[in-house]
């Protein structure tokens, strides 16, 4: 096992991180899962795929066209190769950062786009937030904002799946600001309690907005967690596909004997949000120190060893997606907003007299000019 | 037909759910092997086994936020806050999670499901084990508030709430649950969400009332009698309310008087008295009265000057119909 | 005198009050080496040091329940909810413990605290960076509510609120955080808690408005002016209210609109409604009414359908005018 | 280190247990904390006291005149040598058992008494139910019914404690049903981070209500769960009143160095309350069993083999507290209820307009009759 060094400063390290994939681009031979290399590379495109939208995204954001971003940079591996390593019966429970879960999944393009526009293909219909997405098809539940919530859900749906006696995984996503939380807490405790097949997959990102992991808590690790619920507990290097690959794959395969609690440990290379710049508490030196390790560039090193993965396809590759984003997004820009009806259907399965009075009101108008 | 209490017609309501329906799960604290502290989940757990009806540990935001999860799955979970005044700690998850689920993820999961909880006072409960949070989820969109006032309602309440699509918050009146017993019809059958009911026919002052305090309502009703006719309406749905039978209600007596437990400021009295006057206000011959606790904590020694009990509805009444 | 915005206004006060009184220390997520996700802090934890603006860890239970401990020893805690939507996770500490700490300790332990949060909409952040939750508050005995409309009150509210006995939430509206500049004093001054301001004189309708949506009944009233005149109030406190202020005005022009950005049912317009019918029914010339946001989570794309905007509240006028 | 054993059904241990007091009533010596015996004497009686007054309590109860007791049998070691280890400055934040604890302090009998009446001389002036005091003059915060939020309260105490640079340390109980509280994960965590002086005192008596402690937690044990926030924790047998204050007094030694979080093992010999029958979910065979680890007679082993109590002290004890409640009882049942201003009064520091309002028209009347 190769030890991953992690710089100091920030570090709330006091135990080991399993690692795979060596500086030099060679997997660990002990540790190696030997996955084809055909799903190494779809993993790798997966990942450039993430990164390159959320530049595109960011840059549309910049020029006022999408309100608002919420990117991955830096934690793709953690994500993607997370989301690689389930089942198709296994469901995501995510945070917001973990967009490149659902398109690995199949979520298209375009349905993304329309939800970073809120128009009215928007498949919450423009209700929420951009990159506030759901995608049952995929196996996929309901992004939302708050902190955290999502982790007693992906307990409690596990739970009923083991009650009715089906096989699958659920697999949560939270950061590290999240393990402070009422839900993490309850979350593992009731998993540990009723053995639910659930991965807890604690993105270790290094910050909650402006505050820093060791002062999100005392623990030796995220990792050290565990324990305190009797949850079984692994500390992975996050930005090694992999090694990530690798312990969320037996944490697949051991969740019918109940929960893990996996901590990959990863960097938030890019701002927590577009509204959000960092350089107000966090220097540029630790930004590049880490960025040394960006998964991207260690699992290219990979491929490139092994000759599965050249420049010329990477340049095609991102050329191809930029054009289909392109299109995407002038499709998106072409759709109307939601219809007004939208606004007051769906809270609950039928619309009740109240609201159709707030309908009917409104519609009558007038309604608000541009703002 | 079975004499029953409240608490028999809950626990009668759940087991004709769980027969029925494989999907329905019962969880909280206490109410897998000692069937609750006050016995509503008594003997389920024998009939439908640990699985089905769960002891969890010591946290509401998990018992809801679970139940959550079980609910995308497919499942129809019944979990119970053993007092509402504990509800709080759940208060995230009912209020930014199952509230908005449906809506916030374009339709593609509701969430089914029923929260069980005992509530109000009447029992020496002091701050802690009186409360009556109602309105506090009224207001939240999203979120249907049910009230039995009797065994009857209770089980037929039940039953329409569990088949319902939505997340339900059904409150239980502690002070009712063995107060008496009534005719309870075996076997299932279904009293209507957001159906209020007319309990007392009258002329000249419209009462609407809920749980525990439609019998002090009525009581108040009934001691006013020979000089003021009084309509008693148990709204037993709280929202989405019946909003017509209320405005019928108030066109025919031109005056309305709402009595709740709960503190009166921002109280689904409010509510109802801003309704009444949107739609009924050129009927009105009086200013709608509110006869509510206080706006204090729920006090002990004094619960009974706390309560809007019928001693405390009589002069509303006769002002009212004398204004 | 320097021109501020209400951000700029509110960490002055912030400042004064740190360097009046030893006993304040503000803490929450993000408030310290950043100042805060809106600025709000900015520069505050230079001045007074890491442990009295402190950067918590991402618990709004233990941010606003750490600050009950601090208030029982003696300071004076200004704890900060990132958005009033993540308010939740802190409610029980907020409902069942500093709203009753007073009450229930028989006077022993008092919980002087703010609790300031940004609120509301306006600013496209969907369903949790949107909300108004005032009303939940409004109806909990024991804690005081206010809502600033600009940065001279901003100020000047905070320092009451700051130097009170008892638990204040603080809802900043955001859409006015850097929206305009005002004259605001230097140094130290009150705008004293429980006191509205009638911000626009008239004789026909009253309108009951706060934090950002004031603006919108101040434009409403402007271009509905040629024909109706109308009083516009500022409640700036909103529990306890100023009910004279309130009463006084309805009494003179026998209409009122309540405006607020919260979902209608049960939100405080509920309230205001029911007090004016309760204390000024006989001057009522036409019923009460409410112009607010709809009763659904709050929506991005559709938010100024959702928000009610001049142009909902200058039909709601013109109809109250000519009831 | 001798192991107290603890019957494996119902336990939660892999984890060792800190015992002074052997089975024979001799102190371990190189754990003993070597009390003076007039001290562990004074700590023998406090528990003594609270012994009696709970089944004095109960009687009043099943006699109809107190509606409501919740007492500590069997906890009595775990509550009064830790009370009894802490320093004057320290601050108690009790959960509802706690009561020995504020006698210990100084609390006059009489001022209970009045609470179990909800009198006009209630400190709380009759406004929750029994047991529910306060006392600030013995540093000792007010019992509310939720369970876990005064976890926080002591933390925050501690933490301003701190920043003033005044050296104290806070003290919290609650019991193992707390530790799935969200407030329990915060305040450790708060507390971890920021190094404040709290002794978490978790009263593990096996029982929350009618779920056992093995149900609560998949934890090896509570004490285990520390580690998840970086706090020291040590396991205690909570049945020993020597260990119990050894423990507590080097946390309070230790605690300008940060928290400690303490489990004691202990039982709940009786319901949970007057409210409860704990035979609908527990064998008599475990009480009986649990029995024979009473605290009271572990220690009263202890003094008798120093030659310090006898069975005339004994007696002489109980039967002068006896009369001592007796005589409180007769004055609180002469008390009248608190006056009714008492009901509006409080909520704020100064009664607003609304609360005189509503006074007034209560006090006009009618008020309720008697029911
Ligand atoms: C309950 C709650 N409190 C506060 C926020 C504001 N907020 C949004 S993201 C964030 C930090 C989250 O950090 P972490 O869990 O590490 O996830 P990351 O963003 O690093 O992936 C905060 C405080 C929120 N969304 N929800
Ligand atoms: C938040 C909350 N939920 C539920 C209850 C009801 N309740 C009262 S005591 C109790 C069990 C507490 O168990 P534990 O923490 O082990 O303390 P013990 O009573 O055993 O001392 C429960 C569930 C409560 N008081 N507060
Ligand atoms: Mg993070
Ligand atoms: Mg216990």
């Amino acid at each position: 096992m190769i030890r991953y060094e992690l710089p100091p400063s920030r570090s709330v390290d006091h135990t080991d991180i399993e690692t795979v994939l060596g500086p030099d681009g060679r997997a660990d031979p002990h540790l190696d899962p030997k996955l084809d290399s055909a799903l190494v590379v779809k993993i790798y495109e997966a990942m450039l795929r993430t990164r390159v939208l959320d530049d595109r995204m960011l840059a549309l954001q910049r020029q006022g066209r999408v309100s608002f971003h919420v990117g991955c940079k830096g934690e793709e591996a953690a994500i993607i190769a997370s989301a690689a390593a389930l089942r198709t019966e296994d469901w995501i429970f995510p945070c917001y950062r973990e967009l490149g879960a659902l398109l690995w999944r199949g979520f298209p393009l375009q349905r993304y786009v329309d939800n970073m526009y809120g128009n009215a293909d928007d498949v919450v219909q423009g209700r929420q937030m951009p990159d506030h997405v759901t995608g049952k098809q995929w196996a996929y539940a309901s992004v939302s904002s708050p902190i955290g919530t999502q982790i007693m859900h992906a307990v409690g749906f596990g739970w009923a799946a083991k009650l009715k006696r089906q096989k699958l995984a659920t697999a949560v996503y939270f950061g590290d600001g999240a393990t402070s939380t009422p839900d993490f807490h309850t979350g593992l405790n009731f998993a540990g309690v009723y053995k639910t097949p659930t991965i807890f997959l604690c993105r270790n990102n290094r910050w909650a907005i402006s505050v820093p992991s060791d002062k999100q808590t005392a623990s030796a690790s995220f990792a050290a967690k565990g324990a305190a619920y009797g949850v079984r507990s692994v500390r992975v290097d996050g930005n090694d596909a992999l090694a990530t690959y690798r312990a969320v794959r037996e944490a697949v395969e051991r969740s019918h004997e109940g929960p893990t609690l996996l901590e990959l440990v990863t960097y938030r290379l890019g701002g927590h949000s577009t509204s959000d710049d960092p350089k107000a508490y966090r220097l540029q030196e630790e930004v590049d120190l880490q960025s040394k390790g960006d998964p991207l560039t260690r699992l290219r090193r990979h491929l490139e060893l092994l000759g599965a993965w050249n420049e010329l396809q990477e340049r095609r590759f991102v050329s191809q997606l930029d054009s289909e984003i392109k299109q995407c997004v002038e499709i998106a820009e072409k759709k109307p907003a939601p219809e007004l009806r939208s606004m007051f259907d769906g809270v609950y399965a039928e619309r009740p007299w109240h609201l159709d009075e707030q309908y009917e009101l409104t519609k009558r108008g007038p309604r608000p000019g541009k703002e | 037909m079975p004499e029953m209490t409240m608490v028999q017609a809950i626990n009668d309501a759940l087991r004709i759910s769980m027969r029925d329906d494989e999907r329905v799960v019962l969880l909280g604290e206490d109410v897998g092997k000692v069937g609750g502290v006050f016995r509503v989940t008594a003997g389920l757990q024998d009939e439908f086994g640990a699985e089905r009806v769960i002891d969890t540990p010591l946290a509401e935001g998990g018992i809801v936020g679970a139940s959550i999860g079980m609910a995308m799955y497919g499942l129809r979970p019944v979990p119970e806050i053993q007092f509402a005044d504990f509800i709080y700690p759940a208060f995230d998850q009912i209020v930014s999670e199952a509230a908005k689920y449906r809506y916030r993820s374009g339709g593609e999961f509701g969430i089914p499901m029923v929260i069980r909880t005992p509530f109000g006072g009447g029992i020496r409960g002091g701050h802690y084990h009186s409360q009556s949070p109602e309105s506090l989820f009224i207001h939240v969109a999203g979120l249907k508030v049910v009230c039995p006032s009797n065994p009857y309602d209770a089980k037929g309440l039940l039953l329409s709430a569990i088949r319902d699509e939505d997340p339900v918050l059904f409150f239980e009146p502690k002070r009712v649950y063995r107060a008496a017993k009534m005719d309870v019809p075996e076997g299932d059958y279904a009293v209507p969400l957001s159906k209020a009911k007319v309990v007392r026919e009258g002329a000249h002052v419209t009462v609407l009332a809920w749980g525990a305090m439609l019998y002090e309502a009525v009581a108040a009703a009934e001691e006013v009698a020979p000089k003021v006719d009084v309509e008693v309406i148990d709204l037993r749905t709280l929202w989405p309310v019946d909003i017509d039978t209320i405005v019928a209600s108030v066109k025919k007596t031109g005056r309305v008087v709402v009595v709740h437990e709960a503190p009166r400021t921002c109280g689904f009295g409010a509510e109802l008295v801003s309704l009444v006057c949107e739609k009924a206000f050129l009927h009105l011959e009086a200013p709608p009265v509110r006869v509510t606790g206080h706006d204090t904590p729920f006090p002990y020694t004094l619960e009974n000057d706390y309560l809007p009990l019928a001693h405390r509805i009589v002069p509303a009444l006769l002002e009212t119909a004398a204004y």
